[in-house]
């Protein structure tokens, strides 16, 4: 349907460095959660911005369904993260989680 | 260059030079504005690829609901985060380079699509130019994948009882209207009468 | 015909309805314990009665499996298969013969955790049993693997002051070494198609094969045997154990070593077999000779005992790879003869041990005096424990190194002079404790065996006595189902079948060529 | 577009999802509707609720694909969802008489659980990369909440924060693999993934979406090295909740990521077990070794979990039919060794608490000689002692690697076992050596009961389960060839 003026490498550059800065988001933030979970944002706005495009290219709408569970999901999934933000805020009055530690005696 | 992609450009560039304000500004809150600059950008780049639904969709379950919750997380919790924010730096070395690495890699892929864009095949529900968007989506959706539709809602039921059963609090001293029980009110329970004996008081 | 179909399964499990009714037992006080010891005691006696039975039903004239049972069990590859042949059969007698004793020798010296106790050993019976009756190597490493269970608890509940360092011990150096014999087991059934024994005995596999599954199985039951060097677990394992905890190790547990060498690497990898054997008479002679110098500096008894039972391992497996029917004969012999002897040293040990709560030979000195009926009973076990004429210990000591011999003249002499370093210490631990005068204190109101001792210690008397001087029954036994494992063997690795040259069918046979050797 | 709805009979397939879901609702309304507090009442609706849907699973033989291609139930979704049922209502059983000890008497932890369980239904029967998702999240938006429930508590809601972020890091690297692979096959559906996968020579595109997916997907299952979660969640966690961690979602998993690659990457199997025999290899050694330190009870069992995934791998990595059979038997078995266990952990209470850590379990055999002797086999189990359902267990999945020649991978799992050995060995010889510290009151009657059913399972697997157990994997594995 769409003559693809714009080629799907192009999408998919946009996509991987979106998802690169979000994956590196959680690296280099690993104390603040809310940024975490921006990071998680982004990492599925890459995805679908993946699967809109490669849904525009194959001329095939099921890329684009992927995409609006995604969307949905996503939304319940920060609804429960911030929800558990906020009661561990509660409890520890500070948003900071001791780093992942592999091997806490 | 062609209009559509000059607007690709120019969508493409604030959406990552806003995501990279969102990992590494210094105010929260000013991530959140970025994240939402971010989804606005990134809905135009969704919109140029023909897909106005959730273009839609992403301004308005994402700006309109998710975004603004952040929005008010942040300003909700009073967080100190400049003590966050201290260390940061110490993982930005390895950060980096896991970030490049992923990015190569990344970047690999897309770049072999773009050698051979016709590398896949055919799609299971093609698009058909007489029907726009919205209409092709709302018939699939209800039909063919309303497994899946149910089961985003019971995901959304999921994380509607999560929110409630972790953050609700009955607090004891707080009235509340119970008709129920304003109308179950007799003469019994609603009038004690005392007998006071003069001189006495109660 | 019901009986003969099932006797098998009987004899193996039946321990496991006794050790259901100790389950079952009521209470926790002393009346409690009484009736789980002789509940116990019941269960091995009528285990002990059915082996007996079995060993009454066994053809002799025959090398095939008897008794055998063929069903698949757990899906395709592992079955439920059983069957005896003259090589196993003695061994399963063996095993329900010591554990009798062995629950007389805990009557008293188990006073806590008796329930437990008995339970494990009752597990222990099974276990031991079934490694020698199944006829799938799957079951085999089930039941091989399974007695570390039984054993690491026995040791670290109720053994000695460090004993569960000695447990860990033990539990490791086994563990490991079956892990791999467990990979090659699997191996096996995926080159033969089969975890039947019976089928594996007869299929050849290719010589690369054999190279490396030979050495995995070495792994575990080298460790298991033990050879030198990988015996530094048992006289720890030895030292710490309870009493019928040690007597089980050495009389039944160390077999399955040699057991799995015969079973295994000798018939299924002969190539190998042949290759590594001088690896393997190394290693023997080397245990022989410098395991028999550890025992002279011991001074606990226990450890003495622990160090001369890896010695006259190491006449076994030089009896066993020198591939000819003395010593796969005489290996055999050794090993029933070292099980009840070594047991039987065990027990004795015991005995004062109960009496004195130590083990130090040289706290001990001049026992004859208060008793003689030990003193004899002890000596006698010492005798055979040298290899003299007479005792069971001598015949298989003898035809080992007879085959030694026929194989490589060096060896043997190397291993001859075990046999005088091992009566040195022998007899002078003997002189430590029963001669001399009694000056210690503590020991001048010892007393002599009781009854419950007596009914232990002295079938074990009689039966090294009469095993010494009449080995037909045990020969009679084993012989066609040996001469059909060599003859498979030396026709696999190419050698002339042996069995032209001597016809060792009966025992006088046996003792003939004794003679004969010991007149050269 | 045409509708595929032909009829509700048409759904037969789904009918245990349906009744789950259902059924989810109906304990919500009667919870919300109730006057009072009556979550025990709930749970045990729930229980009753899973045990129906284990029934019909088992007794009604309806398979097919179903929901234009979303759903599919063959033999092995039968099997797995039997399994994922009994773990989830196992763990529902552990939290009935102590809930209120770790503040989960509340009506919605029976509820959450429910919609979890329904969730992992689902990802076992996922045959399309969108309801594999849908599935997966299901299920874990449960368990993040399920994890942080006993909001007061500052280790729980840190368990629960963590186990969210790593969980939904995961999920977006996931959904990056599933997008890759959708974007160069044309497809999301498992069949047709692997049809365009065959036609296709090896295309980096498919290759990185795949490797993402198995990234994702090994964070579910723990697997080194995405298992950073798992020792703090599992220690953080109330330990009903835990134990329910470590049981259901790991077979729901672990049966996802089979399917995945056998229904939709059989044709590029070389690439895939590379990655699984890293992963594999990578677990099994480093939780044996990372275990020894631990003295913290629920941390080592977190680093046993992240260990016998990494043996499960095993059977997974040599990619044939004895290998997925062998998988199907090692999760049956692991989920009933987890339980054992965890109700072990759960019936040791004191006035001071739950037992927490390994000293707190000393001369236990001698106070609680039952609870001891239980927790002892299943230690032993663990190990993969022989005669114990663990050794057969292990038996099956080295088999399997042998089969596939995979002589490395199996002799360094069957070392990093022995290592293994010496940590499970430390809490027998604890237990059983050692001179008594604590008293421990008596534990309630459903959790003697858990005792004993896992322990005789375990125990008598040879003679009992055994047989049976071996013959349904066979049939199940059989079923995605």
């Amino acid at each position: 349907m769409m003559t693809p003026v714009i080629g799907l490498g192009h999408f998919l550059t946009v996509a991987a460095i979106l998802f690169t800065i979000g994956v590196f988001g959680i690296f280099l933030n690993r104390k603040n959660i809310i940024i975490i979970l921006m990071s998680v944002e982004l990492i599925l706005l890459a995805v679908n911005i993946n699967l809109v495009a490669f849904s525009s290219h194959l001329g095939d709408l099921v890329g684009q369904i992927f995409a609006l569970l995604i969307l949905t999901v996503a939304a319940a999934e920060a609804a429960i993260g911030l929800a558990i933000l906020v009661v561990f805020f509660r409890n520890r009055g500070s948003i900071a989680v001791d780093d992942v530690n592999m091997m806490k005696g | 260059m062609t209009l559509p992609l000059f607007f690709f450009y120019l969508f493409s560039a604030i959406v990552i030079a806003s995501a990279i304000m969102v990992i590494s500004s210094r105010n929260p809150v000013h991530s959140v504005l970025f994240l939402i600059l971010a989804f606005v950008n990134a809905a135009g780049i969704f919109m140029l690829a023909g897909a106005e639904f959730l273009a839609l969709i992403l301004i308005v379950v994402y700006v309109g609901a998710v975004a603004v919750l952040f929005l008010f997380v942040v300003m909700m919790l009073d967080v100190d985060f400049g003590e966050l924010r201290r260390g940061m730096l110490q993982y930005a070395p390895i950060g980096i380079v896991v970030g490049l690495i992923l990015l190569l890699e990344l970047l690999l892929v897309a770049g072999s699509a773009w050698l051979v864009p016709e590398a896949a095949g055919s799609g299971a529900l093609p698009i058909s130019g007489d029907v726009d968007n919205i209409r092709a989506i709302g018939r699939v959706l209800y039909t063919r994948y309303i497994y899946l539709f149910q089961a985003c809602g019971l995901v959304l039921l999921v994380a509607m009882i999560g929110a409630i059963v972790l953050t609700l609090r009955h607090k004891p001293n707080v009235k509340r209207q119970d008709v129920a029980a304003q109308v179950a009110r007799t003469k019994a329970t609603g009038v004690e009468i005392v007998k006071v004996e003069s001189g006495k008081g109660l | 015909m019901i009986l003969t179909n099932n006797i098998l399964t009987i004899v193996t499990f039946l321990p496991l309805v006794g050790a259901l009714f100790i389950l079952l037992t009521p209470g926790r006080d002393e009346t409690a314990a009484r009736n789980i010891r002789w509940i116990a005691l019941a269960t091995t006696l009528v285990t002990f009665a059915f082996t007996l039975v079995m060993w009454a039903m066994f053809d002799p004239s025959t090398a095939d499996f008897q008794f055998v049972q063929n069903q698949l069990w757990l899906g395709d590859v592992i079955g439920y298969r059983m069957g005896v042949d003259g090589i196993s059969v003695l061994f399963i007698v063996l095993t329900g013969l010591l554990m009798p004793m062995c629950i007389l020798a805990s009557w008293e010296s188990i006073t806590y955790r008796v329930r437990e106790y008995m339970l494990l050993f009752l597990v222990l019976e099974m276990l031991m049993i079934g490694v020698f009756a199944t006829l799938d190597l799957a079951m085999f490493y089930v039941f091989f693997e399974g007695t570390l269970l039984p054993m690491f608890l026995i040791i670290g509940i109720w053994g000695g002051q460090r004993r569960i360092q000695a447990s860990y011990k033990f539990f490791f150096y086994t563990f490991t070494g079956s892990v791999l014999m467990l990979l090659a087991i699997m191996a096996m059934y995926w080159q033969a198609g089969t975890l039947d024994i019976a089928r594996l005995l007869s299929f050849e596999f290719s010589e690369d094969a054999q190279f490396w599954l030979w050495l995995a199985f070495f792994a575990s039951l080298a460790v298991k045997m033990p050879m030198w060097p990988l015996h530094r677990w048992l006289p720890e394992a030895h030292v710490e154990a309870p009493t019928a905890g040690s007597v089980i190790l050495a009389a039944i547990l160390l077999k399955l070593g040699g057991y799995g060498f015969l079973r295994f690497s000798l018939p299924m990898f002969p190539d190998a077999s042949a290759y590594f054997s001088n690896f393997v008479f190394f290693l023997s002679v080397a245990a022989i000779i410098i395991t028999s110098l550890v025992a002279f500096v011991q001074t606990d008894i226990k450890k003495l005992i622990a160090y001369s039972s890896v010695a006259h391992m190491g006449f076994v497996t030089m009896g066993i790879f020198a591939g000819n029917v003395y010593g796969v004969q005489g290996a055999i012999f050794q090993m029933i003869s070292h099980g009840i002897v070594s047991g039987a040293l065990f027990l004795s040990i015991g005995v004062i041990y109960d009496r004195m709560h130590t083990r130090d030979i040289n706290a001990y000195g001049g026992l004859v005096e208060r008793m003689p009926r030990y003193a004899f009973a002890f000596m006698v076990f010492t005798m055979a424990n040298v290899g003299l004429p007479g005792t069971s210990g001598f015949v298989g000591e003898f035809l080992t190194l007879f085959a030694m011999y026929q194989v490589n003249t060096w060896f043997a002499v190397l291993a001859t002079t075990g046999v005088i370093l091992s009566a040195c210490y022998a007899l002078w631990l003997y002189r430590k404790i029963i001669w001399g005068a009694l000056e210690k204190e503590s020991l001048k109101s010892i007393l002599d065996l009781n009854t419950r001792e007596m009914v232990t210690i002295v079938p074990l008397v009689v039966l090294t006595i009469f095993f010494g001087v009449y080995p037909a029954p045990l020969m009679d036994a084993m012989a066609v189902s040996v001469q059909a494992l060599v003859d498979h063997y030396q026709a696999a690795v190419g050698l002339e079948p042996m069995s032209a040259l001597i016809d060792l069918g009966t025992a006088g046979n046996v003792q003939a060529a004794a003679s004969a050797a010991a007149s050269h | 577009m045409v509708t595929e709805f032909a009829g509700f009979a048409s759904l037969a397939p789904a009918y245990p999802e349906m009744l789950v879901a259902v059924g989810a609702l109906v304990l919500l309304l009667i919870g919300v509707l109730a006057r009072k507090e009556i979550s025990t009442a709930v749970t045990g609706i729930a229980i009753g609720l899973m045990v129906v849907a284990a029934v019909l699973i088992v007794a009604q033989p309806n398979e097919g694909v179903i929901f234009a291609g979303g759903f599919i139930n063959d033999g092995f979704a039968r099997f797995m969802k039997v399994l994922v049922i009994t773990g989830s209502a196992f763990a529902l059983i552990l939290a009935v008489s102590n809930s209120a000890d770790h503040g989960l008497n509340k009506f919605e932890y029976p509820v959450l659980v429910v919609l979890a369980t329904l969730g992992m239904m689902m990802m076992v029967s996922a045959n399309d990369l969108m309801s594999l998702y849908v599935g997966l999240e299901l299920q874990s938006l449960a368990l993040y909440v399920v994890a942080a429930f006993r909001r007061d508590s500052v280790k729980a809601t840190e368990a629960g924060l963590k186990y969210f972020v790593l969980g939904a890091l995961s999920s977006g690297m996931l959904l990056y693999g599933a997008s890759l692979v959708y974007g160069f096959t044309g497809h999301t559906q498992l069949d047709q993934i692997a049809q365009a996968v065959a036609l296709t020579d090896r295309n980096p595109g498919i290759i990185f979406g795949l490797v993402f997916l198995l990234a994702g997907i090994a964070f579910k299952i723990s697997a080194v090295p995405f298992h950073m979660w798992t020792p703090d969640v599992y220690e953080g966690a109330p330990t009903p909740v835990t134990a329910f961690f470590a049981s259901a979602p790991k077979v729901a998993a672990m049966a996802l990521l089979i399917r995945v690659v056998f229904d939709a990457f059989e044709p590029i199997a070389r690439d895939w077990q590379q990655v699984v025999i890293f992963i594999s290899i990578a677990s099994m050694v480093l939780a044996s070794f990372a275990a020894i330190g631990q003295n913290n009870l629920k941390r080592l069992l977190a680093y046993s979990s992240i260990g016998h995934v990494g043996f499960a791998l095993v059977g997974l990595s040599a990619g044939n039919l004895v290998g997925v059979e062998g998988v199907a038997i090692y999760m049956a078995i692991y989920l009933f060794m987890t339980i054992g266990t965890f109700a072990c952990i759960l019936a040791l209470k004191n006035d001071d608490g739950y037992v927490e850590t390994i000293d707190d379990l000393a001369g236990l055999a001698k106070n609680r000689p039952f609870v001891a002797a239980i927790m002892a086999l299943f230690m032993f189990s663990l190990v993969g002692l022989p005669p114990l359902a663990g050794f057969f267990a292990k038996w099956q999945v080295f088999l399997a690697a042998m089969e596939a020649q995979l002589f490395v991978l199996a002799v360094i799992g069957m070392l990093a076992s022995a290592v293994s050995a010496f940590y499970y060995l430390r809490i027998i010889k604890v237990m059983y050596f050692d001179e008594p510290v604590n008293s421990y009151a008596a534990p309630a009657i459903e959790l003697n009961i858990v005792l004993a059913v896992t322990g005789f399972l375990i125990l008598s697997y040879y003679f009992t389960i055994g047989a049976p157990l071996t013959a349904w994997a066979h049939m199940a594995a059989n079923s995605l060839f």
